[in-house]
């Protein structure tokens, strides 16, 4: 199994609270988490990349134990080598644009001094339309200019699995296109899973192999494409 | 009365490595505490802004005692040779523990203030505590860090409670600005005390303001 | 060579005075003088400060150096005295002439040092005491932490009078005038002696006898001090 | 030795006003400060953080020439019955003036790290520039400036050097906690200052720590 | 004319600017701006609502003046009685859904008290499906929960106009037609303008009348529908 995840946590907020019980399994590289709006497709993914400690349950890529309650195991996200794309983007608001795609290059304590040198910087710069704002900060570019770069920053350090919170959502129709095609390219390229939160029946039938229906914090249904 | 230099130097220098130790504790501290999830964190906190709330004199006379040959410490300190009652290290030690809480305070709600979430981003991008913290939390809580180091740095060099008690008043070699200050006040000498008091003035307004520079500001011009 | 002097503030421009005729009668040799209150002084010393000698505005501080084992007891000498007087500001309408005169009712506040710390306060409360004013006149007291303090307050008119030693009353001869002279039968005398801790005993002890020599009391005269 | 009550009760009044005006002046400063697009506003900033770089016991000499009998301030004050120069209010302004400066910098870093963007959407929102300061400007600065005023509040119960200037010392009247430790240190009556000593650290450690748990903290349990 | 709009604006950031040279005018009062990611399409929103001071110009709402660059007339963001939903949302993080939405009814210095118990906060939590997270704090809520959120906070004051920069990006399919009916409603019940961003062709066919495309910070064509 490529990618194999049991997990349930309870989340109190306010009166309010809200169970994710999420499990499914697949050999699939293309998975695609389709949907209703608070239905639990975002915590799913920040689970698998470390960002939420499940109360039980195990997470396993490839052969690779990230996650299990029981065994006590739970690697930092450090250690999942996984590129993740932050519905809201998380950009760094004091790099610039160049700084922020290169940030994961270096894992030390300082940034990547020339970062528009390094050709995986160049590489995606030029596959995402972003040569021209390089030298911007994340506050002077524009919604869908964010988004690319965002997405590019998760790209860069060639992760074991990408996780695509509705990477093209404000983007529009041919940039979206022009954009789900360098991914599907990168993810074959890569061979690694991919697993993506889209509303777009398009990027479902580009990029999906297998789709998974979250409702209520549970998968409901699968359909293969 | 010595030429003014010599107690302008050493009150620079007393407040300049005092600043500089101030930095790199305040800094580490304050964010070991704004990481740190335990109740005794808030109970920490409030012993460490103890030094602000102990009169500079008497905070003084302990470390005196502490320091002093006599002291358990000092004798240790002494017997490798490293000497604080009467020296400018002294004034040193006693600035720093002065000014540590105004560095702490600031830096740590500084530190509280920084966006979890693009912490987490470095993290998944692979980027190890140390530069998490060196290449997202600490320049985003700068802002906060550099406010409190430079009251620090003031608070230093008005600092003369406590360094008259460890450090003396020796004219040349401990006697900084703020002592000289207080003892031409002391003897009715309001001349050379305005004059001194002047001069202290203007070095820490020049001080806090080339220093306020050097923090970039990237906070984007807004578009109106 | 450095000789690092301990001296009463009181004594401040007096010892600067000393410390320069001192060194250019021993070349090489640079007095660092630390002036400050008497019992911080003695404090620092008994905490192993590297002072060589140590002069005190009176003898309750030098008797807790000496306890202390802070000081060589066999050098201690008396090498000044000095008196209280009571001044009160130069335009004063309120004619004080005696001490008994600090129980009228104008006279709402009165400024002296404090007793348990520093020299002058206690040479005062000794002064009140002989005269059974103690009670009276420490309810209107306003505490000093040091000479001039007391001797600015009354400059500045914020208390009636107050307390301070004839030499720092000499230093304002324009805003404040003497109205009291304690009678000289309470001396307030001046000691000084060699710390224990001294690394230069030799030049130490040239110093001090050179603050005892004849040289060294005409310095001292000139400031105001008496002979002990 | 008198009770012990009267200074800690004296320092709690004293200490209490002076937060309390720095409180509304340093946030007010603060924010015009950090409103004002001037190059003379770091100049200003910085001559307003003057009060920490003068020794106190300096800082009351001016201010009892100021607000003295004979000080040209202290005489109008005189003429409408206000007297400060040895009593308690003498020593909350002497404590106010000596913290100013700390709550300025922690509200004025505070307010400049608010996002521009919320206090934009509130104005379009229709909401006055007074509704925009309390509303979204204030709360969301809110943990800055109480640090800064905590700083403040420890600051103004450990003063007394400017206090011991302009309120005197006269015991039971305007003997503050700081002076009454700062007699007994001098006295050399150690049990008494320690005793003191350990009555304002734990009164200073009790209040911070009450005092940090009144703002509500508002960032959501990490997730894991 | 019910929207006019004419301006100039040069934006510089670091080595690159961006030149802004709209204008249209349009008697319609459901207008679409079209077009690709970073041509200019939020800061004409911006302009509109007072954000952004263009170097020269006018903004003309029915006959109101907002902005005049040679008169010297511009409007304050409170005067300008717009709605504006941000691309990014911008909720305030220090208050609860509930009060988000409410924020707008009270213009001095005090949140409303009961927020949930004003009628027009309980019609959108209603209409947009907020109920249950209406005590819960942004952060403690989905990306589409959020948008939604942000717009129904900025159509509770019943303003003169509605500026929307893409107000269902981050919704699944069957919400966001339930949601565009529910705006259309309102967009009728009040009889203001709309000034819509978008990427997505349903939306442009729910809700247009007029499409304006922007391209490279000018408007370079238009289409009635
Ligand atoms: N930190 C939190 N504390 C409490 N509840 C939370 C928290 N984060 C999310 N939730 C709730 O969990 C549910 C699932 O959230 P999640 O972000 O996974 O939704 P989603 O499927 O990604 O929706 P969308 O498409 O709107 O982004 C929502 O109802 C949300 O309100
Ligand atoms: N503060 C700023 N300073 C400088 N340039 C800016 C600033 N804000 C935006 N820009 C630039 O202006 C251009 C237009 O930005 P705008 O946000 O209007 O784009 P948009 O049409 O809304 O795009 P999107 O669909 O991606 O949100 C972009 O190239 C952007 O980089
Ligand atoms: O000379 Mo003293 O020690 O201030 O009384
Ligand atoms: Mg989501
Ligand atoms: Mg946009």
């Amino acid at each position: 199994m490529s990618v194999e995840i049991q997990i349930q946590k309870e989340l109190r907020a306010g009166e309010r609270s809200f169970r994710l019980n999420i499990s499914f399994a697949s050999e699939s590289r293309r998975i695609v988490l389709y949907g209703p709006s608070g239905s639990g497709k975002s915590l799913t993914l920040k689970a698998m990349a470390g960002l939420m400690t499940p109360d039980s349950g195990s997470i396993r890529l490839h052969q690779r134990l990230l996650f299990d309650a029981r065994q006590r195991i739970n690697l930092k996200p450090q250690q999942r080598k996984v590129a993740y794309l932050f519905q809201d983007y998380a950009l760094f608001p004091h790099l610039t644009v160049a700084q922020n795609i290169a940030f994961g290059l270096r894992s030390g304590a300082l940034n990547l001094s020339r970062p528009t040198e390094h050709p995986s910087v160049q590489k995606w710069l030029q596959a995402f339309d972003l040569k021209n704002i390089a030298g911007n900060y994340p506050a002077q570019i524009s919604g869908g200019q964010r988004q690319r770069v965002a997405l590019a920053r998760a790209l860069v350090p060639e992760p074991d699995i990408l996780l695509l919170d509705e990477p093209f959502s404000a983007l529009d129709l041919s940039l979206r296109e022009r954009m789900r095609k360098e991914l599907g390219e990168l993810q074959q390229q890569l061979q690694v899973p991919m697993l993506l939160i889209t509303h777009d029946p398009a990027d479902v039938e580009a990029l999906g192999e297998v789709v998974f229906d979250v409702r209520d914090g549970e998968i409901q249904g699968q359909r293969t494409l | 009365m010595h030429s003014v230099w010599t107690p302008l130097l050493l009150s620079l220098k007393v407040a300049g490595w005092a600043t500089a130790l101030n930095l790199i504790f305040g800094v580490a501290v304050a964010y070991g505490l704004s990481r740190w999830r335990s109740t005794a964190r808030d109970l920490v906190d409030s012993i460490l802004t103890l030094p602000l709330v102990l009169p500079p004199t008497v905070l003084g006379y302990y470390l005196l005692v502490l320091f002093g040959r006599r002291g358990t410490f000092g004798a240790w300190l002494d017997s490798i040779g490293v000497q604080l009652v009467f020296t400018w290290q002294g004034a040193v030690v006693a600035s720093t523990i002065v000014a540590f809480p105004l560095v702490l305070k600031a830096a740590r709600a500084a530190f509280e203030n920084v966006d979890a979430q693009l912490e987490d981003a470095a993290r998944i991008l692979g980027v190890s505590e140390l530069g998490v913290f060196f290449r997202v939390s600490l320049p985003l809580a700068a802002k906060g860090i550099v406010a409190g180091v430079l009251l620090a740095f003031a608070r230093a060099l008005g600092e003369f409670g406590a360094t008259l008690m460890i450090a003396g008043n020796l004219p040349g070699r401990t006697q900084t600005l703020s002592v000289a200050i207080y003892e031409a006040v002391q003897a009715g000498d309001d001349a050379t005390a305005t004059m001194l008091v002047l001069i202290t003035s203007i070095t820490c307004v020049v001080v806090l303001m080339v220093a306020g520079r050097l923090v970039p500001n990237r906070t984007p011009l807004p578009l109106r | 060579t450095d000789l690092v002097v301990s001296a009463a503030a009181s004594l401040t421009n007096a010892f600067k005075d000393l410390a320069q005729s001192f060194e250019q009668q021993n070349p090489g040799v640079k007095v660092i003088t630390n002036f400050g209150a008497s019992d911080i002084l003695m404090q620092q010393i008994v905490q192993g400060a590297p002072a060589d000698v140590f002069a005190s505005a009176d003898q309750t501080a030098m008797d807790k150096a000496v306890a202390e084992k802070a000081v060589n007891a066999a050098t201690r000498k008396n090498f000044a005295a000095n008196q209280i007087v009571l001044i009160v500001p130069n335009d004063s309408k309120l004619n004080l002439s005696s001490l008994n005169d600090l129980t009228k009712p104008e006279v709402k506040h009165i400024a002296y040092g404090n007793p348990a710390s520093v020299p002058f306060g206690r040479y005062t409360k000794v002064a009140l005491e002989h005269a059974g004013l103690w009670d009276q006149v420490s309810a209107k007291g306003v505490l000093a932490q040091n000479v001039r303090q007391s001797l600015d307050y009354v400059a500045r008119g914020e208390v009636e009078a107050g307390f301070v030693f004839a030499t720092d009353a000499a230093v304002m001869p324009d805003k404040v005038k003497v109205a009291v002279r304690i009678p000289s039968d309470s001396p307030a005398t001046y000691p000084i002696a060699l710390t224990a801790g001294t690394k230069q005993s030799e030049l130490a002890a040239k110093f001090l006898a050179y603050v005892l020599s004849p040289t060294g009391q005409t310095v001292l005269a000139r400031y105001g001090f008496l002979k002990p």
